[in-house]
């Protein structure tokens, strides 16, 4: 995926000598993850340049540059430091077209997710406090694919995206066709099944698809959905998928409490107040900080944890 | 690289631009030499001009104070008696040069020619931002202290990486600077040489809390903390703000970066019409204070220079009464923009599906009431 | 309330000779609101001070100080800016115990919520992006008497709280008894009732008390829930109440979407599945930024809309 | 207040304290006098212990990426070449002074007697933070770039508030001086004249960003900007280290507030263990600063003085190489705490129910499994 989102950028920044790139390390480094590898050298310091140390300020300066007719694709380098940005995020970038007329289109990347075996701060799930912020769009995607294609449409979109990517699969390699898009506010069913929706994003996605398959050899039937965009949220392909199942599970990696599983069991439940045979489901982290590398595992959702809450709806009444 | 020497720390030693065509024209005290005032360029009509803008918003700063006395604003945030800087600002500007303000520059606003009725619909909750920025170059009034700061830093990044030659001002209270917000912008002003003329309407207060117990050490001395000039001048005086800005901003369009001006003056009035200065201000500050009214002083030396009389002042006091009238009678005359477009309008340029559907809903709702 | 506040601060000052008030504009001039009143004067400048206009700088002084033994009460002066602090907040204050075993008994003040005619940044409801947020404890009272006790037990609690005030609610006035008090995570029947659960908190729960009068009129008959603590959520009150109904619906200004309304309805749903008549609501906030003054009461939800929805779940099926 | 007059700015401009007791002790550039250091009142216990320090902590550091690279830590940052500033500001402190580092401060933590291994299961994801702060006065790593600042300047405002005078060492990274957190605390700092010794550790860079691109102007000079002292000293001199803390924190001590140092050095490893440096530095860059080296430039001197012979600095090498082993040891062989413990047992000190259950369900489900 890594790969993918570089080609992305790289292809952007051909496409639209407006779009820039910058943040921390992003130049002669390419990032801490590489994901900018080689763009510096390809498009010149105007185009893709290290910042100082501020993210305030990295999105800050990105407002002004959209205001300047630039498309900014600012890098956050961990999730776990994009709170500083958290007043420019929520009370400018979300805001300002609303008060000036004037299209903020900024992609901010930011890497996020657990399971690298980092230190603290490094492994945090924040995404459902830019999906409860208005004026964003909140996307993520679970393939190298969806990676290059929704990236694309991100930094082509006239509002303001936050494109997390989901940084322990940046190893996941696939063929990249560049002509493909994916539209903001789509979701994909990932896998077809009849016993169970199960849905997903980012992370999860592929630990989704592995107990899909697991329950597969039991000749239980999972469907798994992608949402790959939470903001807005794809209801109608979710709820075409319950709409076979009738039943339902969330997934994602951060506390289950106030998490966007929240969002989407809630209106499972009242969209499908009729249809549901059993009580839509959260798996999820555990409410408590993330936990040391040692403990992640155990407090990460899992194959064996996806797979009781699907046995238990299934059980159910 | 360096050996062991002297030279050893050579390379994070780094030079304040040498160059400032600002500190010349004034006094050590801030002041702007006779000298310099003589070579303003401005003849008289220009001279009568920063009076008559003056006057003029000192008018309508009074009306807004009215109209919001009277019910027909939710809240008014005087700028009485920072009107040197204010008129002096805009006017050291080209047209095009990009203002990111505060919330408290209504009248930098006037100067730029937005309309102060339409303005005024922000006070009566009708809108968050009544004007397009792009059309006056003037960005919309930043209510979170210090966040327009570095917008003005990456607006101003971005003629450099246009090769275009705008400059940007970027105008902020003293409250404003202890805000990390404008740490941050300052250094990237600095780290990127931005086109960025820094202008702080030091006027001793942060609602209630006075600069002594704001700002350690001084705010102008802080620039050269960021590899730039600065100097803190009297901001009661239009043509020193004038003479600054102007020399500022030609040294930032030719590429030698940003500068910090430190403007002295003093809030006359309350922080807003919600506050009461009587719970934290002397009245004998306010005395003291009034007898450096900007606009009285300039009235005395321009009677001085000959360059206006009594009839003149008469024709402007005139002329601003009955602007600030048509502002109140355009203002309470102005419909109230139907809640849909109001309310979901221009949250997105390319609205979710979702959105629309909400948006559609609201709005039946409505014609359901 | 806001005389409840100010006694309740003034009693916590006395008690405690560790307890201090700190914040922009709390001294001389007593709070934009006033809350802090008299403080300065009654218990000096060493006690109760104002710093100066940076928001992430006082929640981390209130670190520091509560690490050298202080019980800092730390105001943020309105909703839409406490945002710069949000990195304090969530890497810090949330998460400082989990790393040193040190607690920080800290209680941030936060006025919050709309209805008040403001300019934009001071009507906002923040309250998910904390009760998302592990490591903090969450509440808002509705009446001065809550007022008063619950802030008693935020300052004499060790861990961190966040005490959202609902500022269009500080002209309400109460007898206040000042041994009365509220333990974190206990919601109360504020109306009792049997036919649809509304559960509110803070600012709305008095709009959530004003249907249920109306509705009495008609025969219907609605029981109010004000959660008091968001986290904690007390879900055994939440319980017994949608066990009495078999119908709930959740009320809160923040916008719907993933708001704290979400974990509310989520809850009930999968909780109460085979109780539950009708699916569970949520009135709230548009999913817009707060809006001009002129249209709040158009976003903010109000006694129409909540019987809307409770006639609607009545009739549901 | 004033009338209009040069006077007029007086309560604006503020007076950086005058006395400045660290400068005396160093020549323009930032060197240690060597008058100076003849009254440094060190004996030669106390001069070998600062060699011994530096020894101990750079073979722990060495031990520590070793351990890395054998997969037994996740990540380890190494502060090869820092170590006369570990060492020499932590000998200047009183033992009950805080220190509030960032994340690279191991060596200072080991002088303070936190036991490495114990430390080290950072690293090895056991724990998030494995020592007592209270029992060493040594506050927790903080991640998070400048934001353990502020914490510093919160405690310093509480010791003077507890009238107690211990003295606050505030340390961080050149990068931590672009971060608002950093510019809010500084003058939180000054405004409230806390007892705090600022010391930057400008090892030039910041992951793979120069200096150059950090910072605009200079660090140093931005304390004056706050209203306290600042210097830029030679980092790679514990003797300078030493001399600038104890005297800063003296001063502190007394009363006089913050004081700013800017030690200069150069981060000779690799960011962490998951950086690659040959991406963005010079080995020329290297070699200029490895003839700086701490060590070897005080035991030059140190055998110069006759205050150590190749005896005892073998016989210091010795006690390194066998501490690190017993690091080693005793690392590998700590048991790995409990799961439930781990995950739920310091995260509330009044646990709510909810928060119980949690924990039991989890723990039960561990049995379970
Ligand atoms: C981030 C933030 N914190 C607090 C406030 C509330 N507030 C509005 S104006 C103000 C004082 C600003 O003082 P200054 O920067 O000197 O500007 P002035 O009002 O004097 O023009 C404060 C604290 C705010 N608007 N934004
Ligand atoms: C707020 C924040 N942003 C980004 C990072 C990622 N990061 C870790 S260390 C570092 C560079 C710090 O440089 P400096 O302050 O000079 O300290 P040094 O590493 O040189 O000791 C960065 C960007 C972080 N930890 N915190
Ligand atoms: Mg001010
Ligand atoms: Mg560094």
């Amino acid at each position: 995926m890594a790969k993918a989102i570089n080609l992305s950028l790289r292809d952007a920044l051909t496409r639209d000598e407006n779009v820039l790139i910058f943040g921390e390390d992003v130049g002669a480094l390419g990032g801490v993850f590489r994901i900018t590898d080689g763009l510096q050298k390809a498009f010149g310091e105007d185009r893709v340049f290290d910042t100082p140390l501020a993210e305030s300020a990295i999105i800050g300066v990105a407002v002004g540059l959209a205001l300047r007719g630039f498309r900014p694709v600012p890098e956050i380098q961990f999730d776990g430091f994009i709170y500083p940005a958290f007043e420019q995020i929520v009370s400018h970038v979300a805001k300002y077209r609303n008060r000036s007329g004037m299209s903020l289109p900024i992609t901010i990347r930011v890497p996020f997710g657990g399971n690298i075996g980092a230190v603290e701060h490094h492994s945090e799930s924040p995404e459902v406090y830019f999906a409860h912020t208005a004026g964003l769009k909140v996307v993520t995607p679970a393939t190298p694919a969806d990676a290059y294609a929704l990236l694309q449409t991100a930094i082509d979109d006239p509002d303001p995206v936050v494109f997390f990517e989901p940084k322990a699969r940046y190893y996941l390699k696939e063929e990249i066709d560049p002509a493909a898009r994916v539209p903001i506010g789509k979701a994909r069913v990932a896998h077809e099944g009849t016993g169970v929706s199960i849905i997903a994003y980012g992370p999860t996605v592929s630990i989704a698809l592995q107990a899909a398959k697991t329950a597969a050899q039991e000749q239980i039937s999972l469907e798994v959905i992608d949402l790959r965009s939470l903001s807005p949220l794809d209801m109608d392909t979710v709820m075409a998928s319950v709409g076979k199942t009738h039943r339902a599970l969330v997934v994602h990696e951060a506390p289950v409490f106030c998490g966007f599983g929240a969002e989407v069991a809630a209106r499972i439940s009242h969209d499908a107040f009729d249809l549901l045979e059993a009580p839509v489901a959260r798996v999820g982290g555990l409410n408590v900080p993330y936990p040391p590398a040692r403990y992640e595992k155990l407090y990460l959702p899992d194959v064996d944890r996806i797979l009781q809450a699907a046995d238990a709806a299934l059980a159910y009444g | 690289m360096t050996g062991y020497d002297n030279s050893g720390m050579a390379d994070v030693v780094r030079v304040v631009a040498a160059d400032d065509p600002v500190r010349p024209l004034f006094s050590p005290a801030g002041e702007l030499t006779p000298e310099a005032k003589s070579r303003l360029g401005l003849d008289a009509a220009a001279l009568r001009d920063l009076y008559r803008n003056m006057v003029l918003i000192r008018r309508a700063d009074q009306e807004a104070l009215n109209l919001q006395r009277q019910g027909e604003l939710g809240l008014w945030g005087q700028y009485l008696g920072q009107e040197a800087i204010h008129v002096g600002a805009v006017t050291a500007l080209r047209s095009d040069d990009w203002i990111f303000p505060s919330y408290r520059e209504f009248g930098m606003a006037m100067v730029r020619g937005v309309d102060p009725a339409d303005m005024l619909t922000l006070f009566r909750g009708l809108s968050h931002g009544p004007w397009d920025p792009r059309k006056y170059h003037f960005a919309p009034l930043a209510i979170p202290v210090a966040t327009q700061v570095p917008h003005a830093v990456g607006f101003a990044m971005g003629c450099r990486l246009k090769h275009s030659d705008e400059v940007v001002l970027s105008t902020f209270g003293d409250g404003a600077t202890s805000e990390g917000d404008w740490h941050e912008a300052m250094n990237f002003a600095g780290v990127f040489k931005s086109p960025v003329v820094f202008l702080c309407q030091n006027n001793h207060w942060a609602i209630s809390v006075p600069l002594s117990k704001q700002t350690a050490g001084s705010i102008v001395d802080r620039a050269r903390g960021y590899g730039f000039p600065g100097i803190r001048i009297d901001g009661n005086d239009v043509l020193a703000v004038y003479a600054a800005v102007r020399a500022a901003a030609a040294r930032a369009r030719q590429g030698d970066g940003p500068y910090l001006i430190e403007a002295v003056t003093y809030r006359m009035g309350a922080h807003t019409s919600s506050d009461d200065p009587t719970r934290y201000r002397l009245d004998s500050d306010l005395e003291a204070w009034g007898a450096r009214d900007p606009i009285v002083r300039y009235q005395a030396w321009l009677k001085d220079q000959g360059v206006i009389d009594d009839g003149l002042i008469a024709a402007m006091a005139a002329e601003a009464e009955s602007a600030a009238q048509a502002m109140r009678a355009r203002l309470t005359s102005l419909p109230v923009p139907p809640p849909g477009e109001a309310i979901f309008g221009r949250v997105y340029s390319n609205p979710p599906a979702s959105f629309l559907r909400e948006r559609e809903e609201f709005e039946s709702s409505l014609e359901g009431s």
